[in-house]
């Protein structure tokens, strides 16, 4: 079995499981219990094992011969299009899909017991083998078609996702938001590759990169249709990653149950963008200035998102706000050339993100589905097992050695520093955002696990678990329809189930122990393994400068710390000053408890005029010139003309006879003046 | 001789003329008409046309304005003048006096551009050449010869559509017309049960039930 | 292959042999019921014994759609003309032709033609009609005229059918429309469409005239002839005025859409399903089939003309898709945008865009049949309403409806992996090689589509329970109608070449002349694409394997 | 005389004719006055006839009385059927061709 065919197999399980479990989600329920969760997880399992075998068989190939491309059937080919079933096996698209099916797996097995009462058990299963379909498929692509179907497949799987529970309006009005930006994020993409196909003339991804270096867009650097393409590029990986200002989708997305956020909005989707950029670095290499976009809206991204995430108090929207920051990290690591760097960003980020989620979930689950840290606190000693994932995971965020996020993300901005000149600006915003995320990621930690135990963590700690006597949105407040199965009479969490401890302990390792994989000077694992697929990039180079190493390596170390001590005293120490703080910066709070007003400036550019132009539309448009001005206008003109016809039919024969002569002597009158 | 012949004639056809377009009573105008014909029929003889102004006497101003004269006496002549007395001149009437009189003129004016104005030379000279004698232009042997022969089919359309006419004439006159409603509350007679319906006697052609 | 006729008056035939049987035998097929309005498409209960005109019209459509398989497996993509020909003079003097003959335009067209027939017969299939015989003859008559409309190679006869399209649906309207102003709709129905039709007999007339003097002497309305005879420029605007009007009409298309809203409401959901899915077709695909290879100077030359008005289509129907309530109206203004981008592909004026637009065709059809039907589904469910907002919290008691619905709400937002993306990519890549400023205006239309589609299936299916709703699952004879439909979606989604191909061809051919006028804009794929594989790959059976371990080195050596 | 005399006469009488029809309103004068326009016409066929020495006129005279007559019998047997069904004898009241 070859590379190609194995990498074939990942796609073909979950695919398989999706269907299984759809096709048969009558009878789930009168199997053993949880058997669509169990029939999911296996598919996700077999699917990671598959990429370990291609990953294993592509190490067979020579380093030269690691990009393998194999095609099913031609899907579109034709008057100038060649589109195939073909998928592409490099050592990146390997990375991502043992990244992914990896991360999918725990997560899948968490889900069992997270969503255990849930009526929609199997649905949810269904949806969640299916989006881990269109992430394998949108890394595995081969070609541009393939890759904006994954693309887009990976974007409806987020909206079912995050309108699972479909009776919440919140949750549903976040799904279609999600939809559309990612639809925006689709159009950026098609439209690039329309740039791109228009000099390279193939869809196939090797192919238009081999015809870029050959030269389809000149020599040199500055062909527009490049940068144009490049550009539309960067909006879809953008939408897809929530950066500014295509972000506003990912908070609200925290609607869904929160192993979907784990999954979808911390671990794989998200980081779509970086892949997509780290994929088409031969053309963004040629188009310098869409690489300079991507770093400085990254950089922006992780600086905004991590103020934001200093005022938040909804513990999820808190951890999604720092992914936003995370992933702004690896957008501008992959723009200014740290490929590696940002992908190894990616995995560590991907363990310790999801994991963190997973606690949150945990604690979440306590709570009976109440999700503000305001109402958090003492979890410690009620969630011991939580709570040590929960801090596993805060200082790998917050870039603490030995932890994973040290490694990472220092190694991003090392990179960023050495390409020089003005990119120490976003080498300063990196170490600014860090420090940023040391203080909001022990912020929730001091918040939701130190402190007075609050009543319900003292319930848990005496034993039982805490349930609201009528489930309520936490969102709204509206009282809840369980009929779709949220948050159900006994929602059973809060680490007690096995899976739920397997998934967190698997991950706790990972975020652990994933940064050896590459220690400076000691070992370059993931750049060993990557470089094949960056063989052609003049900026994919292991670093030389010692001293900005060692200099990173402490200053990373140091603002950490530093973080956590502020954190500390701030809510630990003198439990008062964040409300000083806060009323001494009013203002500023309010802009960052209103995410810096995004959503009401979208809202305000883009919702309401498309909205009160359709309304127009529909009232009055149709109505006065559809309707009354062509349709009644032709009826009155008709109308008109047979009145006035009607008018000469007096019916007086005499009359008649008048006309008649008239008639005569105009026409011999006329005869007359002829001759 | 001739010249004055004309001028009498003509006199008497355009007087004949007026007089049927401004009598009040039909019965004026009726005659009036008649005495048009004849001095038509003059004017026909002086242009050598005997046959034509033999017929023009026999058939029109005979037969033809007998009929008229029947009817006017069966509809009875004043229906105008009541009709004038019921409502002054009618709606269109008073507008269309003025009217037609304009437009009359005007076309007569035309004509009379057309006709004299075309410089046809011809119309100054008295016409062809003409010797008297039996086959001569214009006596009835000389038009039978044509209507015989080239005109023979125009002779027959004429003939038939006489025919038509005729019988067009009775079923319209008859009492029992499709157009009208049933039984206007008359009694039947016996001879009317006897006789085939619908065959139109003069009594009934004249509207009276027998 | 049997001769095409066989398969273009079978439906009609049958519908006149079931009328015939079923006055014969009173028993069946005769069962009154009052007040069959919009929203109630079915009383319980499917009729206890099936109307021997309904059995013999399914029969009809049946046939006709195993013909138009074969047609289609027999149909060999290289054919470069006509296949299948049948030929007859019909009118000597005027030199009008009983010619049929299918190519790749229509091939695939007679197949979504017959395949919604049958699904929508099924559906009638499914209720109770007043007279039913002279209805499932009509229904039948309208599929014959479809075909026809398609098939026809000689101008004149394609304006026959094309009117005679027109009839059958006048009656069906006007006959079991819903009130509500079902008068109404069916006189703006017929103004619109007859005036349409009667310039368009003038442009038909005209082309033969003048191409007859053109061509010295007999006149002759045989397309390929005609093509052969080119009409002078100023005759082929006007004729094209004249044609586009009809067309647009038939579509419809934004301004002339007025008929639309009230067509919609009034129509029975089955009739609707093969308006909105075929006839509309009938009209884009006029301007593939006699437009374009007819006219082409004029096509070029108003070629920006009609891409605004495509455009205007595409934003205005989707605007106001997005704002009605009515879910019959989100779907008929959606159509308004689709057949909009299908215009915009048209005259897009290469192969890209008109082979997009062919495509399109296809899918709009698919979607777009299923998607009413399922609209009526939810009107039972919400106490036959139509209103979105009466609506809601289907889903759980139908989690199989619902995800027939997803299923095709996506593929009608053109969700990439649809076969319906494949469609709009090939649209918006031949519009953007055209017209760039367009295309990227054109963008809009699709973020606007995804809102729309998505708002329906949301509004019907999630959120809270509306009041009158009792969701109920789908029944299995209702399934029935959409099964097939959804296979066949899926179907093109995973190989939407096997129309592509078939289609290439004759598409090149018909874009050919009007696309010679244009000048060049910017580069041209096709020159590169003419070897799709980069040097330094090499295709072994569906396998390619690329090997380029270009170091760094070597990039420099290019540079 | 010269033919001009009659030409001229035949005019007149025409628009005499003319003029009657168009004023007016008893049917039976106006189809007497349809009379005065076809002899009008009659009147200039024979002065041409008499012109050219050539009978056609003459016999085109002729078949235009036969005309005459035969539209007479019609037209009085309209007056007299309108005449039973009591409408009154008036063109200007019968007028239910009016739209």
């Amino acid at each position: 079995m070859s590379a190609t065919t194995s990498a074939w197999l990942v796609l073909a399980f979950p695919l398989a499981g999706t269907l299984v479990i759809a096709a048969g989600f009558r009878w789930m329920d009168s199997l053993p219990a949880r058997s669509a969760g169990w029939i999911a997880t296996l598919a996700i399992f077999l699917s990671f094992l598959a990429s370990v075998g291609t990953l294993l068989r592509l190490q067979h190939h020579a380093p030269a011969h690691r990009q393998l491309v194999s095609s099913l059937w031609s899907y579109a080919s034709t008057v100038g299009i060649d589109a195939r079933m073909s998928i592409l096996v490099d050592p990146l698209s390997v990375f991502m899909i043992l990244v992914v099916s990896g991360v999918s797996t725990l997560i899948h097995l968490y889900s069992i017991a997270y969503l255990d009462r849930d009526r929609g058990f199997a649905r949810y299963f269904s949806y969640l083998n299916f989006f881990v379909f269109s992430m394998l498929l949108l890394v595995l692509a081969g070609n541009f078609l393939l890759l904006i179907v994954g693309w887009a497949f990976v974007g409806a799987a987020s909206y079912l996702l995050i309108s699972f529970w479909y009776r919440r309006t919140t949750a549903t009005r976040a799904g279609i938001k999600a939809f559309v930006i990612n639809v925006v994020g689709d159009v950026g993409l098609v439209l690039g590759t329309y740039f791109i196909f228009k000099h390279t003339g193939t869809l196939d991804l090797l192919g238009s990169f081999h015809a870029a270096s050959g030269g389809a867009f000149g020599h040199g650097t500055d062909n527009g249709d490049l940068l144009a393409g490049c550009l539309l590029l960067l909006v879809g990986a953008f939408a897809k990653s929530a950066q500014i200002p295509l972000h506003t989708w990912l908070p609200d997305a925290m609607e869904g149950p929160t192993p979907v956020s784990a999954l979808i909005h911390a671990a794989t989707m998200v980081t779509a963008g970086v892949y997509l950029i780290a994929r088409m670095h031969p053309l963004f290499e040629l188009a310098p200035a869409a690489q300079d976009v991507g770093a400085v809206i990254g950089a922006a991204t992780l600086l905004i998102a991590g103020t934001i995430g200093l005022a938040q108090t909804d513990i999820k929207r808190v951890i999604a706000y720092s992914t936003m920051s995370q992933i702004g990290y690896m957008i501008m690591g992959v723009s200014v050339g740290a490929y590696a760097a940002g992908l190894f960003h990616l995995m560590t980020h991907a363990f310790f993100k999801a994991l963190l989620f997973m606690a949150a979930g945990s604690i979440i689950g306590a709570m009976a589905g109440e999700q503000s840290l305001e109402r958090m606190g003492g979890f410690r000693k009620a969630m011991p097992f939580t709570y040590g994932c929960f801090l596993i995971g805060g200082l790998a965020l917050s870039g603490i050695p030995p932890f994973s996020g040290f490694f990472s993300k220092d190694e991003i901005l090392l990179v960023t520093g050495e390409r020089g000149g003005w990119h120490w600006g976003l080498y300063v915003v990196g170490y600014i955002g860090a420090l940023l995320t040391a203080i909001y990621t022990f912020r929730m930690i001091f918040r939701a696990f130190h402190g007075e135990p609050v009543a319900e963590a003292r319930e848990l700690s005496a034993g039982e678990r805490h349930h609201a006597a009528v489930p309520t949105n936490p969102a709204t407040g509206e009282e809840e329809d369980t009929d779709v199965g949220f948050p159900g009479p006994s929602h059973t969490v809060a680490e007690r189930a096995l899976p739920m401890r397997v998934a967190m302990g698997l991950l706790a390792l990972g975020s652990i122990g994933a940064g050896l994989l590459q220690i400076p000077k000691v070992d370059f694992v993931i750049d060993d393994f990557l470089k094949p697929s960056f063989a052609d990039s003049s900026l994919y180079a292991t670093h030389t400068r010692n001293g900005l190493l060692a200099f990173g390596l402490v200053l990373g170390t140091v603002i950490g710390l530093a973080g956590i001590a502020i954190a500390y005293r701030v809510w630990v120490a003198r439990p008062g000053t964040a409300e000083a703080v806060r009323a001494r910066v009013r203002p500023l709070y309010e802009l960052l408890v209103n995410a810096w007003y995004f959503d009401e400036l979208i809202d305000l550019l883009v919702v309401r005029p498309a909205t009160a132009a359709g309304r127009f539309a529909k009232d009055t448009f149709e109505r006065l010139i559809v309707d009354d001005t062509l349709i009644g206008g032709t009826t009155g003109l008709v109308r008109a003309g047979s009145a006035a016809v009607r008018a000469a039919q007096s019916g007086f024969v005499r009359y008649y006879a008048a006309l008649l002569v008239l008639g005569v002597t105009g026409v011999g009158f006329y005869f007359l003046l002829q001759s | 001789m001739s010249a004055v012949l004309f001028f009498l004639a003509a006199a008497g056809v355009i007087s004949g003329a007026i007089g049927v377009v401004v009598l009040r009573n039909p019965f004026y105008s009726v005659l009036a008409l008649v005495f048009h014909l004849i001095s038509l029929a003059v004017l026909f003889l002086l242009l050598r046309a005997e046959f034509v102004a033999a017929v023009q006497v026999v058939v029109y101003a005979g037969a033809v304005m007998v009929l008229y004269v029947f009817v006017v006496a069966y509809v009875g002549g004043e229906s105008e003048s009541l009709g004038e007395r019921l409502r002054g001149p009618g709606p269109v009437g008073s507008g269309l006096r003025l009217g037609g009189a304009i437009l009359a003129g005007a076309l007569l004016v035309e004509l009379l551009i057309a006709l004299l104005g075309t410089g046809l030379e011809a119309i100054d000279g008295k016409g062809a050449g003409y010797s008297p004698g039996p086959q001569a232009f214009g006596t009835p042997a000389y038009v039978g010869k044509l209507l015989l022969t080239r005109f023979l089919l125009a002779f027959e359309v004429a003939s038939f559509l006489l025919l038509i006419a005729a019988v067009g004439a009775v079923v319209l006159a008859r009492r029992r017309g499709g157009l009208g409603e049933e039984g206007e509350g008359e009694v039947l007679t016996a001879a009317e049960l006897l006789r085939p319906q619908g065959t139109g006697t003069m009594a009934e052609g004249v509207g009276r039930g027998s | 292959m049997p001769p095409l006729s066989i398969m273009l008056w079978l439906p009609a035939a049958c519908g006149l042999l079931g009328t015939a049987l079923s006055l014969l035998g009173r028993r069946a097929g005769i069962v009154r019921v009052s007040g069959l309005g919009r929203g109630q498409t079915s009383t319980e209960g499917a009729p206890s014994v099936l109307s021997v005109s309904g059995a013999l019209a399914l029969l009809g459509s049946l046939g006709a759609l195993g013909l138009a398989i074969g047609y289609i497996a027999d149909y060999s993509p290289g054919s470069h003309h006509l296949t299948h020909v049948t030929d007859i003079v019909w009118i000597a003097e005027l030199g009008i032709h009983y010619k049929l003959g299918i190519d790749g335009l229509n091939v695939l067209l007679l197949g979504l033609t017959a395949l919604l027939f049958t699904a929508a017969t099924i559906a009638a299939n499914l209720r109770k009609w007043e007279r039913s015989r002279l209805f499932y003859f009509n229904f039948m008559l309208a599929e014959s005229a479809v075909l026809g409309a398609l098939l026809a190679q000689d101008l004149a006869l394609f304006v026959a059918f094309f009117d005679l399209m027109l009839i059958p649906f006048y009656f069906l309207i006007g006959g079991w429309g819903a009130e509500p102003g079902r008068v109404r709709a069916t006189l703006k129905l017929v103004i619109y469409t007859f005036v349409g039709s009667l310039l368009m007999l003038a442009a038909a007339i005209a082309t033969g005239v003048l191409a007859a003097q053109q061509g010295g002497g007999h006149i002759t309305f045989v397309l390929s002839t005609l093509q052969s005879l080119p009409l002078s420029r100023g005759s082929q605007e006007w004729i094209f005025l004249c044609f586009a009007a009809a067309f647009l009409v038939k579509m419809p298309a934004f301004p002339l859409h007025g008929w639309m809203p009230d067509g919609y409401k009034a129509m029975p959901i089955e009739v609707l399903m093969v308006f909105s899915g075929v006839l509309s077709k009938v009209g884009a695909y006029g301007f593939l089939r006699i437009v374009l290879p007819l006219y082409p100077q004029a096509a070029a030359h108003f070629q920006t003309l009609m891409l605004l008005i495509a455009l205007a289509s595409i934003l205005y129907g989707s605007a106001v898709a997005f704002t009605q309530t009515d879910a019959r109206l989100i779907v008929g203004y959606s159509s308004v945008a689709q057949l909009g981008f299908i215009t915009l592909g048209i005259f897009s004026l290469n192969a890209q865009g008109a082979q997009g637009a062919l495509l399109q065709m296809l899918n709009h059809g698919l979607v777009v049949a299923p998607l009413l039907f399922i609209v009526a589904l939810l009107a039972q469910r919400a106490g036959g309403s139509e209103d979105v907002r009466e609506m809601g919290g289907i889903a759980f008691r139908a989690p199989v409806l619902a995800t027939i619905f997803l299923v095709v709400a996506l593929a009608t937002l053109a969700m990439p992996g649809s076969s319906n993306f494949v469609g709009e990519f090939l649209i918006l890549l031949g519009v953007f090689k055209a017209k760039l400023a367009i295309a990227v205006i054109a963008f809009a239309g699709v973020v606007m589509a995804s809102v729309y589609a998505l708002r329906l299936f949301i509004r019907a299916m999630h959120n809270r329970v509306g009041e009158r709703v009792d969701s109920r699952e789908i029944r299995l004879r209702d399934a029935a109608v959409l099964v097939p439909l959804l296979a066949v979606i899926v179907f093109m989604a995973l190989y939407p070449q096997l129309a592509l191909r078939r289609s290439e061809r004759s598409v090149k051919g018909t874009v050919a002349g009007a696309q010679a006028l244009l000048k060049p804009t910017g580069a041209e794929p096709g020159a590169l694409a003419s070897n799709p594989l980069p040097t330094g790959c090499q295709r072994d059976g569906a396998l390619v394997k690329c090997t380029r371990g270009l170091t760094p080195v070597a990039i420099r050596t290019q540079e | 005389m010269s033919i001009a005399w009659y030409l001229a006469v035949s005019a007149i009488v025409f628009a005499l004719g003319a003029l009657g029809v168009m004023t007016r309103r008893n049917p039976l004068v106006v189809l007497l006055c349809l009379e005065l326009m076809l002899n009008g016409a009659n009147l200039a066929l024979i002065a041409f006839s008499r012109m050219w020495g050539n009978g056609d006129g003459q016999i085109l005279a002729i078949v235009v009385m036969t005309v005459a007559a035969c539209e007479v019998c019609i037209g009085l047997g309209l007056i007299v059927a309108i005449y039973r069904r009591h409408l009154p004898i008036d063109v200007d009241e019968l007028r239910e061709l009016q739209g």
